[in-house]
């Protein structure tokens, strides 16, 4: 358990660490209002003038520097800290917006041009990610992976759990590592064809790290998580999560969001089927439904549950 | 007087489950104790008790009597089906292990006895037994039992000899030391009267605990039966002096009767006893004797909720009642207890309800001990033709009996002659639906519905878990509720019969490794 | 009277034998799942007032497909048909009452072979199944005949003709649910819709707006609520908490910032009412003990605003009852009762 | 050794009907789910696995004698990670439509627990032939079970066959989502047990008279 | 120690083989997987300007493809157009570099052979070399010129925009007055059923024919399209010659200033895929404009 600490404490640091600020002295924030809104907040008080020409604001998409958005209105707050910028049409808030702001002037003294970035929050963005790997694109329920080792483990509850747990160790130290290599060396290089070789040899690597790590520092974890580390190695999700990862491209952090939340959608899906499995082994089933089965035929009705989540974004 | 009684507004009861039956008591509440005239034969069964020593016998001769419980001569076949096959069948021989606690004849066959003559011997957990009727000895045999087939010492009236009667002969019993008291009960040959009927003195003689304080006395809470409620309206003064011998013997001071609020007679009756009392000795009385009403509930009568509803003490998983500081015991017994003391009278008959839509005429009984059924039946007019189900003791504790030979023992506090609509039968059960109400029922807080399910998926060695070993003691709550009319006491006496069985074979693989690894040693 | 004598030969012929207790309360499960349907059928027949006769039609589809159903498979399993204790009429009702009501009528009866078939006798028969049977029919329904389900709302009748919608052209007349009108255009947008606020709460209260077939009237289902509640058959534990834990958590996230949501809508305005008093309450699929029943209802909640706010479909509470309903075997072992002895004092 | 009693028949029927890898082992199911929303990529995806497992197989079979037995699972990825890398490399090159549709299962081929299991089984301790026969009723009874799956998919999904139409509608919509796969997949596993219950049944039959 | 060695050299030499076997079929697919790429790729363009088994492709229909750079040095943004140029088969690329107000910054010869230009690689690094020193460059996006007897006949520009669940990618064509020639979906992960509807014709080809004018304003409206309208949209059920030229001119002109029907049960989709459209269009449409004016007034010779 104290590894998990350590991880999410980690974590935690990191997260902080990948926030960003504006890193301006004057513009203190600046965020997405409404739908068709920015606002900015300043360390001191602008001027009325200043604020109320348009044309001292100058907003574009990051990736379309030539393409200004037509602003319709400026709103000075009541304690002139504070700027709204309304545009003539919705913005799209997915994509960075990049505001220059020409020669601000407070309490008449100019306070040069700043140039600041709008984009959603990071750390919100990562516990999208994290949420909607774990729900919304749950391994089990919504990709279909790892089934092998799903229905094998789910009978016992205690298994279920520990499996659960050392995937999402596993997966979170590969995923890691596979980052690493995947970005700086086989991208480079232009050798990712040979990926498939190299995602399997590092998991293993991982597992076999994890293993000689955990019997040295705790053998009575290592005693309980132990014999799940053999199976992960030969687990279709294990590695569709790196190839996940690969696929689109993730940054460090959003890989680590999703190879926690790969790990804990596998933890809850054995979990739920765990439960589910001890009362189905005291229910008179079928005689030829009895076992995979019925097995089977539940998990298609998770399947159907967590079709509940799709489409869902939080922030 | 009676109002007061009612309107205490909190009245006490135990912590949880419990429930309402109706109460069913008006069709024998004011009927006084009425003395039945000497049957032609009594079969006075050599045990007496259903005790706790043999948990097993017991458990597996009741326990399946789901539907049809065909009892032939000395065997019994039982059947317990489950929903989808038969969960349990076994051809059971009751004289297997039937000498449990019995007690040791003392007469032989065509010996003339009279009413009270010592017949039996109590040895160990047995009690003496005294014969109730005056006559002639004419067989020791197997007799119809609630589980089969039981010996039983026969007697046949002597039609001239006449009743016995015990005068107050003893009234000052105070002066006798306790050793005294104790060795006239056990003479008298009485049982606790409250369910097990474990020989009285075993009960008085668990190992003298420093933190023994308390007495109880309880009555019956099931529906139907009055004789307690009778006896505590009849035989008031009895009882209180009953307790104070009970508390000599047991060298204590203080003594509760917890009386249901739904015989509020009993309670100003009993409470117009102690002041009598109080009058009485005044300065000298040393004994603290109080009535407490209790809420109406079942099973307010069962040793731990009594415990916990009047003292507040909770006694722990496996321990003996006596753990708890407390002695409880019946009022009927009391009343018993005074008249083995005072008049030297031996329990041989005893006050019993009759009671039910199926009996011509329900009544309050003081009938012999071994009287048979067919007796009280034709003695009270006959049964109803629509009879659906005779019941020896209370509806939620009793056994059903199928034949009218069956006689009444020490410890059958009534018999009950129900017809269909009083017991709702229903041909079949349903699969649990898992409403929870018999969790909410259990009185100790356990799990029925999952023993029921674990049992019917064929895993009945797995129920140890919900720790029905320890603390089920079969009230029947929880059968009571459940809507599915799932028979959950069988499902749980069956899981206990697998759990000893899995323990004993647990037992036997761990002796005999030891064996053959003594073997090779030697 | 007979003589006992001559009774002895027939009595063993006559009487019962079976071990304790002798007596048994009168509550059968026939009896709880009978009131269980009377106390559903006003929301079916406000439901013929609002949107018209064809509801009736698709209900009693719904209800025949189901029992017919279970019939069928339990004859062919070798099992008692157990149709008569009405389990089979509850979920084809609550299977008709969860759908719009301008689906074709034929509609249901896929629904009702996956709820009851596979969901329940699969798994077991009554009793043993893990997910409610109408919700997983409607997620199936969901799945398959997504145009349908997402689509055909009613306008509701206000000119007493039932009749009126009858072999009409179902999207010229349909109308968007408030929760879709709430999700896609906001609040302002549903006060113009709907008239003012006050109309709002009168009219969704009676069962006066677009929606399934029978969680529109909000009083209806409540006054059948309240029968099981005094009846003693479920207890308000999983009701207040759904309910409280949607109307608190929308309070909280639903408005344009904190603590500016619209609880009452939130309430009134979707299936919460109905899957609150008769689909989270049902008695296999949920939690046994109190605490339980709270942490399964606020659970509910929880994902029904989170599905409602952030998800892809405007109203989460069926999907939320059926991702809550595999947690309540591990709730049932975590919660368990406090057993007798456990206070004892050492 | 026992299993070369088996004859040459035998070995080759077993992986299709007695250890069929979906129906009977419920191994290696992930493709069997996801994927088979009509039976083009049914078939695509048994043909590659055949095509790994015949390979894979039959490489371990020749330099059984080779292999260090403690390091014979790093060799058995090894082996499976080629011949998959290969599979990947043509599909993406010639089938680029199907193979958009198969992607991450084809790469996944390297996890498959029944053909590792195979190869550790069967192929370490037979020659050639036989573990070609093996390779082969595995890979076939992969096929087989791909595409009824499919089959039935496509066909109730989209009412169409190999792209076809054959019903002119769609009856249920619910068929081409993978949560299909599962009901599909259970109910064969039913039907399977089943009719093998029913044999066993006839063949005790038949052995009362005898 | 013996064993050891052998286990080395035994894996050394499975990994080598392997290796060997791997780099065989990559050398022996890459050119044909890049081949397939590109003639799929093309299908897709083709099929959007409408040519198909009816409508043949014209022998002299060539396509030029432009890609667009964002060029940072120093604190300024500039936009960087690769053109081709040279009048016959594009003989070569130039870069154009524009700043952000739509001004002509700088243009420079890009040493790229033509039948390199799609390899992003290549391409960029072709780019970084013509810009030189420590600016950034970053590909942002391409579109294309159909060109049909020496005249302009259509834009083709790939876009892609947020959907109901994923990236919906769709390809775009314009004719030369930016009027809309036809879409089509290339890639999404909508509900089948519902989102996925997006790819059928009814939908899809609703935003054929549609003016730039209407487009810049286009929404989606809740209701279903009329019969006759939707008969002429299932393009793939027309038979042979339903449909004359004229009545299909006429539908046009009809329905050209509707809005866009949504469909059923997915509103969420045609609104993200619509809106899609107008930001793509609007975009483009002002970029080839400045790039139009400067090539006009910097007389540069773009092949297309």
């Amino acid at each position: 358990m104290k590894v998990i600490k350590y991880a999410i404490i980690l974590i935690l640091i990191g997260l902080i660490c990948g926030c960003n600020s504006t890193g301006d002295r004057f513009v203190l924030k600046s965020k997405f209002q409404s739908k068709d809104s920015i606002t900015i907040t300043f360390a001191g008080a602008v001027d009325d003038q200043w604020a109320k020409n348009k044309d001292n604001f100058i907003v574009y998409e990051e990736p379309d520097p030539d393409i200004r958005l037509i602003i319709k209105d400026v709103l000075l707050s009541p304690d002139k800290k504070s700027v709204e910028i309304f545009f003539a049409e919705p913005i799209n808030k997915t994509v960075p917006h990049c505001l220059k702001l020409k020669d601000i002037s407070s309490d008449g003294k100019s306070q040069g041009t700043h140039d600041i970035t709008v984009k959603k929050f990071y750390f919100g963005n990562l516990i999208n990610i994290l949420v909607l790997t774990m729900l919304v694109q749950n391994i089990i329920f919504v990709k279909y992976l790892g089934l092998c080792i799903y229905l094998g483990i789910s009978r016992k509850r205690a298994a279920a759990i520990g499996m659960g747990f050392t995937f999402t160790i596993v997966s979170f130290f590969s995923s890691i590592m596979i980052w690493f290599v995947y970005q700086k060396i086989l991208i480079p290089f232009h050798i990712n064809f040979i990926q498939i070789i190299v995602f399997v040899g590092l998991i293993s690597l991982t597992v076999q790290f994890v293993d000689t790590i955990l019997r040295k520092v705790n053998p009575v974890l290592f005693k309980e998580f132990g014999i799940y580390l053999v199976l992960v190695v030969s687990n279709c999700a294990m590695l569709a999560i790196p190839l996940l990862i690969a696929a689109n491209n993730y940054d460090l952090f959003e890989s680590i969001m999703v190879s926690l939340g790969g790990g804990l959608g596998f933890l809850l899906a054995l979990f739920l089927m765990s439960c589910v499995q001890e009362r189905l082994s005291l229910s008179p089933i079928p005689p030829s439904f009895k076992g995979m089965p019925a097995a089977f035929i539940m998990t298609g009705l998770f399947c159907l549950a967590f079709m509940g989540f799709s489409g869902m974004a939080l922030f | 007087m009676k109002t007061t009684v009612l309107n205490i507004a909190k009245l006490l009861t135990f912590q949880k489950g419990g429930i309402n039956p109706p109460e069913k008591m008006r069709l024998t509440k004011n009927l006084p104790i009425e003395v039945m005239p000497t049957p032609p034969e009594v079969a006075i069964f050599l045990k007496q008790h259903v005790g706790t020593a043999c948990l097993e016998h017991c458990i597996r001769a009741d326990m399946c009597l789901h539907f049809v419980r065909q009892p032939t001569d000395n065997a019994c076949k039982i059947v317990f089906k489950g929903l989808q096959n038969t969960l349990y069948s076994e051809d059971y021989f009751l004289n297997d292990n039937i000498c449990f606690n019995s007690s040791e004849v003392h007469v032989q066959q065509e010996e003339k006895v009279s009413e009270g003559d010592l017949i039996g011997k109590g040895s160990k957990l047995g009690s003496n037994l005294h014969a109730s009727i005056s006559g002639l000895v004419k067989t020791i045999s197997d007799t119809p039992h609630p589980f089969g087939k039981e010996p039983a010492i026969v007697l046949s009236i002597d039609p001239d000899a006449k009743p016995k009667s015990y005068p107050i002969v003893n009234e000052n019993w105070m002066s006798l030391s306790r050793e005294d008291l104790f060795a006239k009960i056990k003479e008298a040959g009485i049982v606790g009267l409250g369910g097990a009927g474990i020989p009285i003195d075993s009960k008085l003689s668990v190992k003298r605990d420093s933190k023994l304080d308390t007495l109880i006395l309880n009555s019956e809470s099931e529906p139907y039966l009055t004789s307690n409620y009778r006896i505590m309206l009849e035989h008031a003064f009895e009882i209180i002096e009953g307790a104070k011998i009970l508390l000599t013997i047991l060298d204590i001071k203080e003594c509760i009767i917890g009386v249901e609020n739904n015989k509020p007679d009993a309670i100003i009756a009993l409470n117009q006893a102690i002041e009598n009392d109080t009058q009485k000795n005044g300065s000298k009385n040393q004994f603290k004797i109080v009535v407490q009403p209790l809420q109406t509930k079942y099973p307010q009568d069962a040793t731990d909720q009594i415990t916990f509803t009047l003292t507040g003490r909770i006694k722990p998983t496996g321990k003996r009642i006596s753990a708890s500081g407390v002695n409880i015991q019946n009022v009927y017994t009391a009343k018993v207890i005074y008249d083995a003391v005072v008049c030297h009278k031996p329990f041989y008959e005893k006050v019993i309800t009759v009671s039910g839509r199926g009996i011509a005429r329900p009544a309050n009984l003081l009938v012999k001990i071994g009287t048979r059924l067919r007796d009280i039946v034709d003695y009270l007019g006959g049964m109803t033709q629509d009879v659906a189900k005779i019941v020896i003791g209370g509806p939620m504790l009793g056994f059903a009996v199928s034949s009218l030979e069956i006689p009444i023992t020490k410890t059958t506090p009534g018999v009950l002659f129900l017809t269909q609509d009083e017991i709702d039968i229903q041909p079949s059960y349903d699969p649990c639906i898992r409403c929870g109400f018999c969790l909410q029922a259990c009185p100790m807080g356990l799990e029925p519905n999952n023993v029921s399910i674990y049992v019917e998926a064929g895993k009945s060695a797995d129920t140890e878990q919900f720790g029905i070993m320890e603390d089920c003691f079969e009230c029947g709550c929880c059968a009571y509720v459940c809507p599915s009319k799932r028979p959950l006491v069988q499902f749980i006496k069956l899981a206990k019969l697998k759990i000893l069985e899995a323990q004993q074979k647990k037992k036997q693989r761990e002796s005999k490794p030891k064996e053959s690894k003594q073997r090779e040693s030697t | 009277m007979m003589n006992a004598q001559s009774e002895k030969n027939s009595i063993s012929n006559c009487l019962h034998v079976s071990s304790a207790p002798h007596i048994q309360s009168e509550v059968t499960i026939s009896k709880i799942m009978w009131t269980v349907v009377v106390s559903l059928l006003p929301p079916l027949i406000i439901s013929i007032f609002i949107f018209g006769f064809q509801t009736l039609i698709i209900t009693l589809v719904s209800v025949v497909s189901c029992v017919v159903t279970e019939a069928v498979s339990q004859k062919m399993l070798n099992r008692p048909v157990t149709i008569k204790d009405g389990s089979a009429v509850i979920t084809g009702l609550l299977l008709a009452y969860i759908i719009p009501p301008g689906v074709p009528w034929w509609l249901p009866i896929p629904g009702a072979f996956m709820a009851i078939y596979v969901t329940k006798i699969l798994m077991g028969g009554l009793g043993y199944n893990i997910f409610n049977p109408a919700l997983i029919g409607r997620a199936f329904l969901m799945a398959t005949y997504p145009v349908a389900l997402t689509s055909a709302w009613l306008a509701p009748i206000r000119n007493g003709s039932i009749f009126t919608y009858m072999n009409a052209n179902v999207d010229a007349i349909s109308s968007a649910t408030p929760l879709y009108v709430l999700k896609h255009y906001g609040m302002a947008a549903l006060i113009e819709k709907f008239g003012s606020m006050s109309v709002i709460y009168t009219d969704f209260f009676f069962g006066f707006r677009p929606g399934c077939i029978g969680e529109t009237s909000a009083f209806l289902i409540l006054l059948g609520g309240l029968v099981l509640l005094y009846k003693k058959y479920i207890s308000w534990h999983i009701p207040v908490s759904v309910m409280g834990s949607t109307a608190l958590l929308t309070w909280i996230f639903g408005g344009e910032s904190f603590f500016t949501g619209n609880p009452l809508v939130a309430i009134l305005s979707g299936g919460v009412m109905l899957g609150a008093f008769f689909m989270a309450t049902d008695y296999v699929t949920s939690p046994n003990q109190k605490i339980a029943q709270l942490i399964f209802g606020i659970g509910i909640g929880a994902l029904t605003v989170l599905i409602r706010l952030k998800g892809g479909y405007p109203e989460g509470i069926c999907y939320a009852i059926l991702l809550m309903n595999p947690v309540v075997p591990a709730l049932d072992q975590w919660f368990k009762a406090k057993r007798f002895s456990e206070g004892a004092t050492q | 050794m026992a299993i070369q009693q088996k004859t040459n028949k035998e070995i080759f029927l077993n992986g299709i009907f007695n250890e069929n890898p979906i129906f009977r082992l419920a191994l290696s199911m992930c493709p069997a789910v996801a994927i088979t929303t009509n039976l083009l990529n049914g078939i695509l995806m048994g043909v590659s696995v055949i095509f790994v497992q015949i390979c894979a197989n039959s490489t371990i079979a020749l330099l059984k004698d080779y292999i260090h037995p403690r390091v014979r699972l790093p060799i058995y990825s090894l082996t499976l990670a080629t011949y998959v890398t290969v599979i990947d490399l043509i599909l993406s090159a010639y089938f680029p439509v199907a193979y958009g549709a198969l992607g991450l299962f084809i790469k996944l081929i390297v996890v498959f627990t029944f053909i590792t299991m195979r190869l550790d089984v069967f192929a370490r301790k037979n020659t050639v032939f036989p573990t070609f026969l093996d390779a082969m009723g595995m890979g076939l009874g992969f096929l087989w079970g791909m595409m009824v799956i499919g089959g039935v998919r496509e066909l109730l999904g989209s009412g169409t066959l190999l792209g076809y139409d054959i019903l002119g509608f769609k009856p249920m919509l619910f068929f081409v989502l993978p949560a299909s796969g599962f009901f599909i997949i259970g109910f064969m596993m039913a039907i399977f047990n089943y009719t093998e219950r029913i044999y066993k049944e006839k063949q005790s039959k038949r052995r009362i008279p005898a | 120690m013996k064993e050891m060695i052998k286990i080395v050299l035994g894996l050394c030499v499975t990994c080598i083989t392997a290796a060997c076997i791997m780099g065989v079929t990559f050398i022996f697919t890459s050119d044909p997987k890049k081949k397939n790429e590109h003639i799929n790729f093309e299908k897709n363009m083709f099929n959007v300007l409408g040519y198909n088994e009816n409508r043949s492709i014209p022998a002299d229909l060539k396509l030029y493809s432009i890609f667009r750079y964002i060029i940072i040095q120093g604190d300024n943004q500039y936009l960087g157009y690769a053109v081709p140029v040279g009048e016959k088969d594009s003989s070569g690329y130039d870069l154009l570099q524009v700043d952000t107000n739509g001004n002509f910054v700088d243009h420079k010869h890009l040493d790229i052979k033509p039948e390199k230009v799609m390899e992003e690689g290549d391409r960029t690094s072709a780019i970084k070399a013509a810009v030189g020193g420590a600016a950034t460059v970053t590909y942002a996006d391409m579109f294309f010129v159909a060109k049909v007897e020496n005249k302009r006949s259509a834009f083709l520009l790939p876009a892609e925009t947020i959907g109901f669940k994923t990236t919906i990618g769709f390809m775009l064509a314009l004719d030369p007055l930016y009027n809309v020639i036809g879409v089509e979906i290339l890639e999404h992960e909508e509900d089948p059923g519902l989102g996925a509807e997006i790819e059928q014709e009814y939908f899809k080809n609703q935003f054929q024919g549609k003016s730039f004018e209407k487009v810049k304003s286009i929404v989606v409206i809740k209701q279903p399209i009329p019969d006759d309208y939707l008969k002429f949209l299932e393009k793939k059920k027309w038979r042979q010659g339903e449909y004359s030229e004229q009545e299909i001119k006429a539908m046009q002109q009809k329905y050209q200033d509707s809005d866009i029907n949504a469909i059923t049960g997915a509103t969420i989709s045609s609104v993200a895929l619509t809106n899609g459209i107008k930001v793509a269009v609007k975009k483009f449409v002002y970029r080839v404009k400045v790039l139009d004016t400067i090539i006009m007034n910097k007389q540069i010779a773009v092949a297309f």
